[in-house]
């Protein structure tokens, strides 16, 4: 691809219930996965606050994918509608503090779609290789704790 | 309600009863029609065997064009495989995004970019769903009554993308019909392939196909067609087809809209009956005082 | 009736074929139920049925693919596409293989390719089609006899005002060969730059 | 299931929901909808008798349409409990009826020619059958759902015939026998009036009517005339009241002309029910009013109804709008006068009824919309003229009706030397001391339960309502008789009664497919020339014929009519038309859920056909008719009761397919190869058996694939494409034979669909209601796909059969028997322990600003004493939203805090 062989390390908050079993299932059927995604799992995509999500762009991570059920089928009933709120927020803060939005990306994934996995992580890896590195001077004076 | 409409090439030239009859019934219902300015052809079947990409520019060239126009509306087509090419663009760019920069990187030397925001309807989906049985049974002056006509379809009316009618067993027509008070004939074929293009290229299958559409029509007083390449197929080569299936095989095949044009009571000449190459005669002789 | 043993394993089978026929490579899903065939109203004239031109596509026979009359027998009525139940998108596949065809100038189909070709030089030249136009275009190009089939259509057309023989005069010494500069030539132009690019 | 249906330690509540479930394992609070039967299980002897009268018949679910059914009926032959049961729904005519007179049970009761228990049917309701019959209003068939067909039926005049054809025959009732000694007194022979006693006498009261006129009936004995209410047809349902026991004092005043005062009624009844309608005229208000001519259109008509001496002028005006008005002015034009109507608003806002007001524009009377008098002028003391000014209308007044408002310098006039004024009436309460009135000049009273502030004292009708019509006074009474009846015996007056009903918009009701349209009848009517000069009834009613036809158009929306003929039947006296619905709420530890699977519908692909032949049939449909019971009693004949020659069974209708369900349901290869088994055995047809693949693993099946292909069945690798129906009935069914590359086609007398499995249309809500997770199939998610197949996301939820995925019967009972075993074991431990992963509060850290109470899913979190945040362990599941949302960090989800995440974060990073 681009020539530079840029590989972005992107950070992927899974729910427990749908996008980590769908990420298990992809594994199982053998889908060729990305190796930039760096999963963490949260028990629901209602977990991952704004603070999470900023800690892993300022620890070096070039973006940040959240991964819930879909909506009606959050394994808590509306965990991830907090989710839907607070994501959107957060691209805008994150534009004001001069990062892309688009290195934040929030989807959706049931444990049986193992191909829905394969293929919104491939896209975000592409879309955040495209981007290019995050670069933040700030990285460290920002990172307080 | 405000259309933009584009006619394509068949409904210009030797469909022109298609277009004018069409014209006349969308006014009779209240519609503004404004004819896209400019426009070519869509390309056809034919496009797409040359270039695939060919066969998306054109039609987004017309897209593009009535997007450029004032005011509002949707982008209507009266003939199947125009609206099949156009509403294909549209779907593809939506599934596909990047193809739309390559569009516009080609409508570029024309001065045009396509935006993807216009919707592409078809005339039926507009009688049917914009107006409604109900407009129409209301806008009924002489009814269709006892009149038994066979509605097809054809196959690009209801395939592979239109969102309003049934792929398999589509019934707006049906219904558009039983509101200018037709009997509307049982018809399992409607949206049975008419063989299309076959008929210049091949004609003993041709043949064989519109045989058996008309083979199933038996019994009705006549075909009501949405589509000048159907309405081609049904009508032209009757003696030719009857000949094929060894049976006699002829009926009158008439645009819907000039079944509506004739329930609505508009003028003859808005209709142009005489341009049919099947004598609508038997039509005018059971709806009486022809 | 004697067969040659298709040898799976060869090096001559191309297999890159399904990618560059079907670039969403659905096709690689078919499961040969024979959908399609059942769908397709033209079938029954067909050499191979379109499910067994999968078949072959998926296994890189590519030769014979492209010389079977199967896909000019095709008029993209759709009738596969919205019944696959793996949702392969058939007729577009088939516009796929009549383009390589024709890119390859595969002679047998000649009739057909020729009236695609008639009809897109028209396009081009005018912007819009006349029918009347087209049809001579495409007579002269193939078999210039094989009109008189069509002359009782002719003037049946003629009789009901479909087409006016005045026009059609006026047209038809512009038919043959055809040069200068047309009402879409730098749309096709453009279109064609775009598409050599890979 | 036998076993399991009489096993003491298990209940089984059919006919019944969860409706809602709360708490945690070893915790389940369930709240469970019971449906009513209407009939006593431990009465009924499932002995079958009720259904033999029942009127109403419907497509029978369990026969999958195959046959018919009654309203009461045992669900399938097998059923557990084998007790029957009553579709009973709400109706929309019952529902809109004010009085909730059962419609559908009378028509019904027509269309079978059942006149007199017609007749009777209504009169358990109503004494006014061929008086409301004639004279009512009808909201009714606003409603009537056969409107969506192309007219709603004609329920009034049903009604009329009911009793036109029924009543002259029908004996004289027997008194009813005392039953209470109370004593009711009432005011007001109208139709509340009446209506009241008529119930009170039939509980078992002694009732006497007051009545100030020489005759009874009130309004409709006085107000409307006899052309459209004849006298003897209103006598007679007066006299039907009183045989009953009802005592009528006519010529009798309440507190007015010596008559006894309201206080004497109170003193000498045990309660006391005032319906003295609304009778004293409202005045015009301009000038000339008192010049000879102007008359009040009640005092005109009850003039004429009494049979006395009016005498009117050649050119009548009538002012108003509503039924009095148009009421005067027929009946002004049948004495002969030149009639004109003026209303001060249009048309469409006229409160009579608008038939009436279609009558008397035929009949030839003149209209003055949107126009008011506003001055009468005379000469020498005789009128000669009325002044009038067009109005236009303005802004919706409190009426919602838009306000007329008058045009400045359009006066006109009008020759006339009568005027009728008819702009409404009041209830005349100057007698009545000590009631309370409203602003409106009309009696206080509670709209439900009809009692006024006095004690004892209850009221309705037009005396409460303003004039309204007569149906809304027989409800008002009937409402004030069962208060009555509570009031004396010491009951609540609202508890268990219903005084909303549902709204018609709100009732679904299926309309069959294919239904046939079928002209509303309208009754024939009295030549015009004899309409304009006599007083003879107008409507002539329905044939016998017109009445059956009419009656047949009904669609039975509440499928139970009400109709009571089973009641009649069933010697156990098990049938209770009145049960309600009720709930039930039960402890549980654990739950399985095992709702099973639904039926692909195989109308969603419409190649196949169906619905568009009775010999395509889905396996289910095949099921049915080779069973024992079945409606051929397990022959296998087509719908024309014949032999079928050739069978097409098609495979995967509805599955593996991206246009309907991409799953295998997996258990339609076997019953498929079961069906062509049957079809060889019973009637040696042919058999096409159309396959994509065979699925036969495992014990048994394959071998069974074997004797079936040994049998002769001819099976078809190709996917059975399309099935067209022929003109002669045939079906052709169109493959490809893929093993031949050709296409193919059979044309058979009968097509099976092998239809799959799907979710139940209702799993996101079963879902939703048991915390459940769904697969992108639509079934409910396992634990874990390989290790736990029958446990759920939601501890002490757990699943079986087929509501998780497709399976067979065998597999069905194993999966059962794990989530039984699973059940088990949880309980005998006693004690349940709950997943680590809860989220606790730092309570020092917690602001006590709520954020997490919000955010928690659970409700597991709530603000303690002291304003802090508080976790419920039991009811936290651990899902962490809580800790996203709060601000101070001071609620951490164990094993997922800050800390941890952020370690992990930075661990995956490095
Ligand atoms: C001309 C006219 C035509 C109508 N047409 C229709 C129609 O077609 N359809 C319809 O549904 N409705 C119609 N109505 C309305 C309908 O008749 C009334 O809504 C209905 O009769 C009201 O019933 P009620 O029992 O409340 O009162 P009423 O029928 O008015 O009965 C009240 C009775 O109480 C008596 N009374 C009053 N004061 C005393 C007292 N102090 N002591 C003893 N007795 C007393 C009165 O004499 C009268 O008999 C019409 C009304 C009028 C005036
Ligand atoms: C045509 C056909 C033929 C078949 N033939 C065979 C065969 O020969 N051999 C074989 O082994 N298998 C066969 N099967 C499969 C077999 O029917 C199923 O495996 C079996 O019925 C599954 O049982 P279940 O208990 O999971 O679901 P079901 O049988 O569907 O039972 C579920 C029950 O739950 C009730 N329910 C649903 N929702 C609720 C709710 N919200 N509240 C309360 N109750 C609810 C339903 O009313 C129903 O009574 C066949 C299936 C079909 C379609
Ligand atoms: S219908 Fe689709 S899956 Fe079936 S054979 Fe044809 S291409 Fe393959
Ligand atoms: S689109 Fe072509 S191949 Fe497909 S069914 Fe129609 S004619 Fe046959
Ligand atoms: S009341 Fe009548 S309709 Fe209802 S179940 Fe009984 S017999 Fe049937
Ligand atoms: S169709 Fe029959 S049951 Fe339904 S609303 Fe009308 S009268 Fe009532
Ligand atoms: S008649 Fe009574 S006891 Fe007999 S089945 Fe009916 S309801 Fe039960
Ligand atoms: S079990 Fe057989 S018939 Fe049923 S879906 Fe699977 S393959 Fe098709
Ligand atoms: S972790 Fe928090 S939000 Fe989730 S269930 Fe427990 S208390 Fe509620
Ligand atoms: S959100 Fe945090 S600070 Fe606010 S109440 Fe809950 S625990 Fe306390």
């Amino acid at each position: 691809m681009s020539g530079d062989g840029f590989e972005p390390r992107i950070v992927a908050f899974l729910c427990n219930w749908c996008s980590y079993a769908g990420a298990d299932t992809a594994g199982v059927s053998r889908l060729e996965l990305p190796p930039n995604i760096l999963p963490v799992r949260v028990m629901c995509s209602g977990r991952v606050s704004a603070e999470m999500v900023l800690k892993a762009l300022l620890s070096g991570a070039d973006g940040v994918l959240v991964l819930g059920c879909h909506i009606g089928d959050c394994h808590y009933g509306s965990g991830n509608h907090r989710t839907v709120k607070r994501i959107p927020l957060l691209r805008r803060l994150m534009t004001y503090m001069g990062i892309e939005p688009d290195r934040l990306r929030l989807d959706w994934v049931s444990g049986a779609e193992a191909g829905h996995f394969a293929k919104i992580t491939t896209e975000f890896v592409e879309a955040v290789r495209a981007l290019g590195p995050l670069s933040l001077p700030l990285r460290e004076d920002l990172d307080t704790g | 309600m405000r259309y933009l409409y584009y006619p394509g090439c068949s409904m210009s030239s030797s469909a022109l009863e298609y277009d004018v009859s069409a014209r006349a019934v969308l006014q009779a219902l209240g519609a503004e029609v404004v004819e896209v300015e400019d426009w070519t052809c869509c390309g056809a079947s034919a496009a797409e065997t040359l270039s695939f990409l060919l066969s998306l520019v054109l039609p987004a060239r017309n897209l593009a064009l009535a997007e450029g126009m004032d005011g509002t509306g949707d982008f209507l087509v009266g003939c199947s495989a125009c609206y099949t090419n156009h509403r294909k663009v549209a779907e593809s760019v939506r599934e596909d995004p990047r193809l739309l920069d390559k569009i516009n990187a080609a409508l570029s030397v024309e001065n045009l970019a396509y935006a993807g925001r216009i919707r592409v309807r078809h005339l039926l989906d507009v009688l049917a769903n914009d107006f409604g049985p109900e407009a129409i049974a209301a806008r009924v002056k002489k009814s269709l009554a006892r009149l038994s006509v066979a509605p097809y379809y054809g196959c690009q009316t209801v395939r592979p993308y239109s969102p309003f009618d049934d792929d398999d067993y589509p019934m707006s027509m049906d219904e558009v019909l039983a509101a200018a008070g037709a009997d509307v004939f049982p018809y399992d074929m409607k949206a049975k392939c008419c063989s299309s293009a076959l008929m210049t290229t091949k004609k003993e299958v041709a043949l064989e196909l519109v045989g058996n559409l008309l083979r199933a029509a038996k019994g009705a007083d006549c075909i009501a067609t949405v589509c000048p390449m159907c309405q081609l197929n049904l009508e032209a080569y009757q003696d030719d087809v009857s000949k094929h299936m060894g049976e006699d095989l002829h009926i009158p095949v008439l645009y819907l809209t000039q079944l509506l044009g004739l329930a609505f009571d508009l003028p003859r000449a808005s209709l142009k009956l005489e341009r049919n190459m099947t004598s609508p005669r038997p039509v005018l002789d059971k709806l009486g005082g022809g | 009736m004697t067969q040659e043993i298709l040898d799976l394993t060869a090096p001559t089978r191309d297999r890159s074929f399904l990618e560059v026929i079907a670039p969403d490579e659905k096709l690689r899903a078919c499961i040969q139920c024979g959908t399609c065939t059942a769908s397709c109203a033209s079938a029954y004239a067909m050499d191979y049925t379109p499910r067994q031109i999968w078949r072959m596509v998926q296994l890189g026979l590519r030769d014979e693919v492209l010389n079977s009359k199967t896909f000019w027998l095709c008029s993209t009525c759709y009738a596969c596409t919205v019944r696959c139940p793996r949702g392969i998108p058939l007729t577009e596949t088939i516009g796929a293989l009549k383009r390589m065809a024709i890119a390859r100038g595969i002679r047998r189909y000649k009739e057909s390719s020729n009236f695609y070709r008639a009809f897109m030089d028209v396009v081009r030249r005018y912007g819009r089609v006349d029918e009347l136009e087209m049809m001579v275009r495409y007579f002269l190009s193939t078999n210039p006899l094989a009109m008189i089939g069509y002359t009782p259509l002719g003037l049946a057309m003629l009789t009901h005002g479909k087409v006016t023989v005045g026009e059609g005069l006026r047209m038809a010494p512009r038919l043959v060969g055809m040069g200068g500069t047309g009402r879409l030539d730098a749309l096709f132009r453009r279109v064609a730059e775009l598409e050599a690019k890979p | 299931m036998m076993d399991a249906g009489r096993h003491p330690n298990i209940e089984l509540l059919s006919y019944s929901a969860v409706v809602d479930v709360q708490g945690y394992v070893g915790n389940f609070q369930v709240r469970v909808k019971k449906k009513p039967r209407y009939i006593d299980l431990t009465k009924c002897t499932g002995c079958g008798e009720c259904v033999k009268e029942c009127p109403v018949e419907v497509d029978s679910e369990f026969e999958v349409g195959l046959t018919k059914r009654k309203a009461i009926y045992r669900p399938f032959a097998q059923a557990i409990p084998p007790a029957f049961v009553i579709d009973k729904r709400p109706s929309p005519c019952k529902s809109t009826c004010p009085a909730h007179i059962p419609v559908q049970g009378y028509i019904a009761l027509i269309g079978q020619g059942k006149y007199d228990k017609a007749l009777a049917l209504i009169r358990e309701t109503t004494a006014f059958v061929g008086t409301l019959g004639r004279v009512c209003h009808h909201p009714c068939e606003l409603e009537c759902k056969r409107k969506d067909v192309e007219a709603p039926l004609a329920i009034c005049a049903l009604k009329r015939f009911a009793y036109d054809v029924a009543a002259p025959t029908a004996p004289p009732p027997a008194p009813v026998e005392r039953v209470y000694g109370e004593k009711v007194a009432i005011v007001g022979t109208g139709p509340a009036g009446l209506s009241a006693a008529y119930d009170l006498v039939r509980m078992g009261y002694g009732v006497t009517v007051y009545e100030a006129l020489p005759v009874a009936g009130g309004m409709l004995a006085v107000g409307i005339p006899a052309y459209r209410l004849p006298k003897d047809v209103l006598q007679q349902e007066i006299d039907y009241i009183k045989a009953l026991g009802v005592e009528i004092k006519l010529n009798t005043p309440i507190g007015r002309d010596g008559g006894p005062t309201l206080e004497d009624l109170r003193r000498d009844y045990d309660a006391v029910f005032l319906a003295v309608g609304a009778h004293r005229s409202r005045q015009l208000n301009v000038p000339g009013e008192d010049l000879p001519g102007v008359l009040h259109s009640t005092d005109f008509l009850r003039a004429l109804n009494l049979g006395q001496e009016v005498k009117i002028g050649k050119r009548v005006a009538v002012i108003g709008g509503g039924n009095a008005a148009i009421d005067a002015a027929r009946s002004a034009l049948r004495l002969g006068s030149q009639v004109t109507i003026v209303y001060r608003r249009s048309r469409a806002e006229m409160p009579a009824i608008p038939a009436e007001v279609d009558a008397a524009e035929e009949e030839g009377i003149a209209f003055h919309f949107l126009a008011t008098p506003v001055r009468i002028l005379g000469e020498n003391g005789r009128m000669t003229a009325m002044e009038c000014i067009r109005m236009e209308l303005g802004a919706p007044d409190e009426s919602g009706r838009r306000r007329p408002v008058p045009v400045p310098s359009s006066e006109f006039t009008l020759e006339v030397d009568t005027v009728i004024v008819s702009i409404g009436q009041q209830p005349d309460l100057a007698p009545l001391a000590g009631v309370e009135a409203t602003g409106w000049g009309t009696l206080t009273a509670d709209p439900d339960t009809m009692a006024t502030p006095v004690e004892g004292v209850f009221a309705g009708g037009d005396a409460v309502t303003g004039p309204a019509s007569a149906v809304w006074a027989v409800a008002a009474g009937k409402r004030a008789a069962e208060s009555i009846h509570r009031y004396l015996r010491g009951l609540d007056l609202r508890q268990g009664r219903v005084f909303e009903w549902p709204k018609a918009a709100d009732i679904q009701v299926e309309i069959p497919a294919g239904i046939e349209k079928a002209a509303r009848r309208e009754m024939a009517a009295l030549p015009m020339a004899e309409r304009k000069s006599t007083f003879k009834e107008v409507e002539l009613g329905f044939t016998e014929e017109e009445a059956r036809a009419e009656a047949a158009r009904c669609l039975s929306c509440a499928v139970c009519s009400e109709c009571q003929e089973c009641v009649k039947l069933c010697e156990a006296k098990a049938i209770d038309h009145n049960m309600r619905e009720e709930f039930v709420d039960l402890e549980v530890g654990t739950i399985i859920v095992a709702t099973g699977f639904a039926d692909f519908d195989p109308t969603r692909l419409p190649q196949y056909s169906y619905g568009r032949s009775p010999n395509i049939l889905t396996g289910m449909e095949f099921e049915r008719l080779t069973s024992a019971g079945g409606p051929t009693g397990g022959e296998i004949l087509t719908a024309e009761g014949k032999v079928p020659e050739r069978v097409a069974i098609i495979h995967c209708v509805g599955s593996r397919d991206v246009n309907a369900n991409r799953h295998c349901s997996r258990v339609c290869c076997m019953y498929a190869l079961k069906h062509a088994h049957l079809v060889r055995e019973m009637t040696g047809a042919e058999v096409y058996e159309f396959y994509m693949d065979m699925r036969t693993f495992g014990k048994g099946y394959e071998e069974f694939y074997e004797r079936v292909q040994e049998d002769g069945v001819i099976f078809v690798r190709g996917r059975g494409t399309e099935v067209r129906v022929r003109e002669d009935g045939k079906l052709v069914v169109r493959a490809e034979d893929t093993n031949l590359g050709r296409p193919v086609s059979a044309t058979v007398d009968m097509v099976i669909l092998g239809t799959g499995m799907e979710a139940r249309p209702d799993a996101d809500q079963v879902a939703r209601l048991f915390g459940l997770g769904r697969t992108a199939d639509g079934f409910f998610a396992e634990a874990h796909p390989k290790l736990r197949p029958v446990e759920t996301n939601t501890e002490g939820v757990f699943l079986a059969g087929t509501c998780q995925g497709p399976r067979d019967v065998p597999d069905t009972v194993a999966h059962a028997s794990a989530a039984a075993a699973q059940a088990l074991a949880l309980m005998s431990k006693g004690v349940v322990t709950i997943s680590p992963t809860v989220s606790h509060v730092l309570t020092r850290f917690c602001t006590g600003c709520g954020k997490c109470v919000l955010a928690c899913p659970y409700n597991a979190i709530s603000l303690n004493g002291d304003g802090k945040a508080e976790v419920n362990a039991a009811l936290c599941k651990g899902c962490g939203t809580c800790a996203a949302a709060c601000p101070s960090d001071a609620i951490v989800p164990l094993h997922f805090t800050d800390d941890q995440l952020v370690a992990q974060i930075v661990g995956v990073l490095q």
